[in-house]
């Protein structure tokens, strides 16, 4: 299986200090790839280079083979889902309305989106009767599970992942990661997330991107990073995460 | 201020009266050549001059029409005679009171004196028809005092001559015309040289004081029956004949030209001396127009136009002209207020082009619309001024609006995939609702305010009675239209914020 | 409309020059009565009546001054003998020309011819001083084309009584006033029969085609040289005395009373008939003022008030008529809109209030506040109308600007336990900066534009060169003022939008 | 040692449905209290009741053995310490403006402003260089630690944190955990923490209470409620995370 995006180079600086350096990454067809990495150390950065919401500085970008330009962004990112850190959602539109912003845009008929928007429901916990309420209404978990759904709904061919589960209590967030594990291996999903919970890592990531100042600096499973660590970074990042296991 | 006004409207409405048979007066011609409107062209419209009697003839006309059940529009005060000529032949009116002689002379520029059948004649060609005489003669005459004539037993402009000793008072302009002094004195072989040059206002009060027995008037001036003066008989009919008639359009439905055709040979010059007494006195020509009515029918029917009545019209009007002027604002003040939003050389050029049309004051924009081939003195016009006037704020505040919305909100719109157009419509412009309607409410409530100065090219709205108690220096006419149309902004105001509730989401309210 | 405004003010200069020596017009008194200046007088300020000389005698005034080395502004035109009378013992200006005809009859209310020293004992209990004549007699005069006079030996109005036969057209003014014609032929015993009253202007078309032979004029009017015509002399002295002179409040530096003093003389009437010619040639007060000068030092020193000298005032002026009412209407405008983002009762009041201070016309927002003691005539009037016209697009842009900071934002200013004040200055306020100048930027532009209205009420800026082009009628001197107004429009939209990059912070602008 | 917070009944619903049934809690002095449950439970709720920011519909509340009334909450806010769930940065102060906002406003000296600042910092981890950006230029874990930095600028005697560390690598979370609970400690801080992390609540937490459906369900340390939980929903909650441990 090729990869489905290609990062050749890419590189990226604002005003002062350069976010991305010159990078490669590609993204397989079909798996879950896991970004993580200390925080501003540029997740969010590539993530928002590859839907073109900031253009690289150099480096190019191939998406299911074909260069992305500024012609065909626009067609590509309704083949992407992105979940933006900061939730992203439309103050003025109720949470079903954000939701369905995009399936109604493309003329879907109401059954079709009526079943969508009821799985989607069902898979993240999604108390129904909150659909009419407005983002402001919602508590933050809620409007985490909102952005999650409108990413979803469209079944995009790729899936764009920033924290997308960090505001959820792990009750919900067990059941969903579950959930979506399985659903990504039964559509074999092409998915990039962030997290930074690196249980939530090892537990999707057939391939772990660990990112440290704007730079990859190991790729490969977790059981890579742990045993074959490319530097002492890595372990010390690896080995961080406070287990639930007391003293 | 207020006198400003009141004295230039005053002085245009007296040269007109003084020359009102030969009057081209180009600001006239600017000012009231009444509206070619552009919609709602159902009713007839009847035009009037700039004088009493016209306005008077105009009414009546227009009630006739009513009372047969034809709806009539009466455009008062339009202007001189080549004005309302050139108004009825291109189809702005339907309908004006015109004078035999003024036609002859003025519109088919003959010496001679024709009789009505040759005027009708010529006419014809012109695709307009004509009436029989409504019954008066408004032409020249020489008035005295009642008691004195009695006295002196004069009763024709001939007897005159027995009494040299009278000291007669003229206007100049009398005395210059070809018809005027000079050959009248030489026609009845006057020997009089007692003859001062005198304004036509203040030779009344010198009439009335003694200071002069003797001057010329129009034969159905009111002041004739105000001030009990008598007219001498004209009997060589050295005077041409001014025999009251209504032009109208040959192609105005018959009933329309029957009904009008119903008034020849129904006013006398007395009955129309006292008209225009009434209208003087006043100061309401429809009421005047009554009287007419009255004694033809035996009794008062309805009041003509109620004040109610024209309220709603002139509310109506105001309305059409602030509303369809700030449509126009809005659907393209918000567009270059979108291109604005991006900032760069158009953003500035947007935005300065239309502080510019805000700063050239009202009524500079009007004038420098006027001379304009399309605009001209229209309804037009007035909407394109006002239209002009209230782009800035909404061009401003789109473009201030879509500023301000956060940039994770235009990134999340992006990277949906929505399409330019889709995510202006449906995230943008949702977002920057609040900002655009508050620049839509100041526009708004800017129109309303300015549409009062569409009157002074005819548009009409409340600035017709602001204007007309302006000219008539009478305050509750004033109040008339100033306090509805604080009222309107008031209510504009009031229904927009109902509006707001409609249109800014429920989710930006919170 | 142009035409319009055109009309009304030529109108006004007509009537003026008329009767200059006596009007009190009560438009005039609400029109042109200059400003109570509430800010800036130092310089001297000098008046002058409505009509040519006045603006001629008052531009000389103004330049031997500024030659001594004393600043001196000119309000010209400013209306008829009371007011400028009452301007200066009211302190408003300090300087003027009059007559002394004038002053006898109309100022001391006196029958009697009145010797330079009587006079000027009467006037000082009124703490007003006189210069000696200044050298010329601009009384009533009977002209006559110079060729002719000469052809039959005329000489002085006696002369006259050797020749009936001459036609003699006289204005009505003369023919009525009690020093006039009735007076004039007993005084010199004429024969003459052959009167006839014409307007003064068109007096002077019939004189020159030869319809009459002599007519009424004043002794140094422009015309006189204009047409070649001869004054008559007045050999029994009948006509009063009209020596022109300056008046002056004799609390007036002692360096300025002596340079006018230094004018006493040095202008005969041949001299002011050229200047006169020369104003209403070149329709330029100044540069016919320079004439004095030139004739006087023998060299043109300087060009008297370059136009971009002129230019520089009236944009000072306008930016301060514009830019102190847009600090009075953001000083207010703002905590008006902090009130009404709260909505309620408050909030509409306040709305509605603003809005219908928008609806009523600028004019007739002028017109509403002249009658009320505190305004009046003044630049005060002029900059409250301005004010309260900016107000709206303030008040209502500051209110919708608060209205959509986000909610999380407002929570986390309370939450950290800022004062209400602290959080208005340091969170709300700069997070709606972009609002509020959106909506300062759009007042500040409707302010450029209107305050050319206040011209109408002497408040200057470049109103003033547009309405004077407009009574004039010359179109260059209309665009000296619409130009640099349109200009000065986009230079405030542009530096506006350089202020924003100062005022909107820069984390908004990201 | 007396409760600091004590909430007596203290309820609040909106519109369509209760947020917080009637709820007793007493915050201790000097110790940190760890809020948990699920998504929409109610927790962000209960700090904004106890802050002021809504007014609860019944009930009352003790600061400092004082009640709470809308005239003495505006000085009462000054001693606490709130780090909002949305992050709440003003966008148009820079990081340094938005934490020094409310020690200038009180007229702290430049130099003790300038001390504190870098003991944050450093406590943080944030780099002093990045003080000067703008929210709009920080990433989304940068932003949180500008938050609490600002929450923590005058030593408040409380502080509420909802979900303080929730964006945050494992890195710089597992040593600011550290810190923080020694500082805690030091200065006997009273606190009151959202979190969905359990061995965060667990590290933290000298009382934890879970909150349910608007409820408390149970308050008690770590392992009360591993070990006699109040019904199974405890249990369920509790056992939900899964650990860093791989099969
Ligand atoms: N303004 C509002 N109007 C109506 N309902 C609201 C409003 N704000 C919050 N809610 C509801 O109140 C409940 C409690 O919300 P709260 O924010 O306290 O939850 P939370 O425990 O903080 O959840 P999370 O862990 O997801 O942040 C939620 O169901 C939410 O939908
Ligand atoms: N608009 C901007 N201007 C300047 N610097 C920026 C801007 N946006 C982000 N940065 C910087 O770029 C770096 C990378 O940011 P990015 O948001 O990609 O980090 P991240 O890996 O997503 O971190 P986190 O885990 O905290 O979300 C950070 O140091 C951030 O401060
Ligand atoms: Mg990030
Ligand atoms: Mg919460």
């Amino acid at each position: 299986m090729s990869a489905l995006v290609q990062l050749l180079a890419v590189a990226k600086r604002y005003a002062d200090a350069p976010a991305l350096h010159p990078t490669d990454l590609s993204i397989e067809r079909g798996k879950t790839t896991v970004l993580i990495g200390p925080s501003g150390c540029g997740k969010s950065t590539l993530l928002r280079v590859i839907i073109g919401l900031i253009p690289p500085d150099s480096g190019t970008i191939d998406f299911d083979a074909s260069q992305i330009t500024p012609v065909n962004i626009e067609m590509l990112r309704r083949r992407i889902g992105y979940v933006i850190q900061e939730g992203g959602l439309f103050p003025h539109l109720t949470a079903r309305a954000n939701i369905l912003l995009m399936a109604r845009h493309l003329g879907k008929s109401d059954e079709e989106m009526h079943a969508r928007l009821l799985e989607l429901c069902e898979l993240t916990r999604f108390p129904e009767n909150l659909l009419a309420r407005y983002p402001l209404e919602l508590s933050g978990g809620q409007r985490q599970r909102v952005s999650l759904m409108r990413a979803l709904m469209l079944s995009p061919e790729l899936l764009l992942l920033d924290e997308p589960l960090g505001a959820l209590d792990p009750l919900v967030r067990a059941s969903l990661q579950k959930d979506l594990k399985e659903i990504f291996a039964r559509l074999c999903q092409t998915a990039l997330l962030v997290t930074h919970d690196l249980a939530e890592a090892a537990y999707f990531g057939d391939d772990i991107v660990l990112m440290n100042e704007g730079r990859v600096v190991q790729q490969g499973s977790i059981t890579d990073l742990r045993e074959r660590p490319a530097n002492p970074f890595v372990s010390e990042f690896i080995n961080a995460q406070r287990s639930v296991a007391l003293a | 201020m207020k006198s400003f006004v009141r004295l230039t409207l005053a002085g245009m409405a007296r040269s007109c009266v003084r020359g009102h048979r030969s009057a081209l007066s180009l600001p006239m011609l600017l000012l009231f050549f009444s509206a070619t409107l552009c919609f709602a062209a159902n009713p007839v419209l009847i035009g009037s001059k700039k004088f009493t009697e016209s306005y008077v003839l105009g009414e009546i006309a227009k009630r006739t029409l009513n009372e047969t059940g034809i709806p009539a529009e009466h455009r008062q005060g339009m202007g001189g005679t080549i004005i309302l000529w050139e108004a009825l032949r291109g189809g702005q009116i339907d309908v004006y009171p015109e004078y035999t002689g003024t036609i002859a002379q003025e519109i088919l520029k003959t010496e001679r004196q024709l009789s009505v059948q040759e005027i009708r004649d010529a006419l014809t060609k012109f695709g307009v028809g004509m009436t029989e005489p409504l019954g008066f003669n408004n032409t020249y005459a020489l008035v005295m005092r009642r008691n004195e004539a009695q006295r002196l037993g004069i009763r024709t402009i001939g007897d005159l001559g027995k009494h040299p000793e009278l000291k007669i008072g003229l206007t100049h302009e009398f005395l210059d015309r070809r018809d005027g002094w000079q050959p009248l004195r030489q026609r009845y072989s006057l020997p009089q040289l007692n003859i001062v040059g005198i304004d036509h206002a203040l030779g009344y009060a010198a009439l009335a004081k003694g200071s002069i027995d003797v001057k010329d008037a129009y034969s159905t001036d009111a002041k004739i029956a105000e001030n009990d003066l008598v007219a001498l008989a004209d009997s060589f009919d050295f005077f041409p004949k001014y025999d009251a008639v209504f032009l109208f359009r040959t192609s105005l439905r018959d009933d329309a030209i029957g009904a009008l055709r119903g008034v020849a040979g129904t006013l006398d010059e007395a009955r129309m001396v006292r008209l225009n007494a009434e209208a003087e006195r006043t100061k309401n020509y429809t009421k005047a127009a009554n009287l007419y009515f009255q004694n033809a029918a035996g009794s008062a029917v309805t009041a003509g136009e109620s004040f109610w009545q024209k309220l709603v019209r002139w509310t109506l009007r105001h309305l059409e002209l602030a509303g369809f002027s700030l449509l126009l604002s809005i659907i393209t003040g918000i567009p270059l207020g979108i291109l604005a939003s991006r900032g760069g050389a158009i953003g500035n050029m947007i935005l300065g082009f239309a502080g510019v049309m805000q700063t050239v004051p009202s009524l500079a924009l009007l004038a420098l619309l006027v001379p304009l081939p399309f605009f001209g003195i229209s309804v037009r016009t007035a909407i394109t001024a006002l239209f002009l006037y209230g782009l800035l704020p909404i061009v401003r505040n789109t473009a201030s609006g879509l500023q301000d919305i956060p940039r994770s909100l235009r990134e999340s719109a992006i990277a949906l995939g929505l399409t330019p157009a889709a995510r202006l419509w449906q995230i943008y412009l949702p977002m920057a609702s609040r900002s655009i309607l508050s620049g839509i409410k100041t526009s708004a409530v800017i129109n309303v305010g300015t549409a009062t100065l569409a009157a002074l090219i005819g548009a009409g709205g409340y600035g017709e009675p602001i204007l007309s108690g302006l000219n008539l220096n009478d305050h509750v006419t004033i109040l008339e239209g100033a306090i509805p149309a604080a009222l309107l902004a008031l209510i504009v105001q009031w229904s927009f914020d109902l509006l707001d509730r409609v249109l800014i989401p429920k989710g930006l309210r919170l």
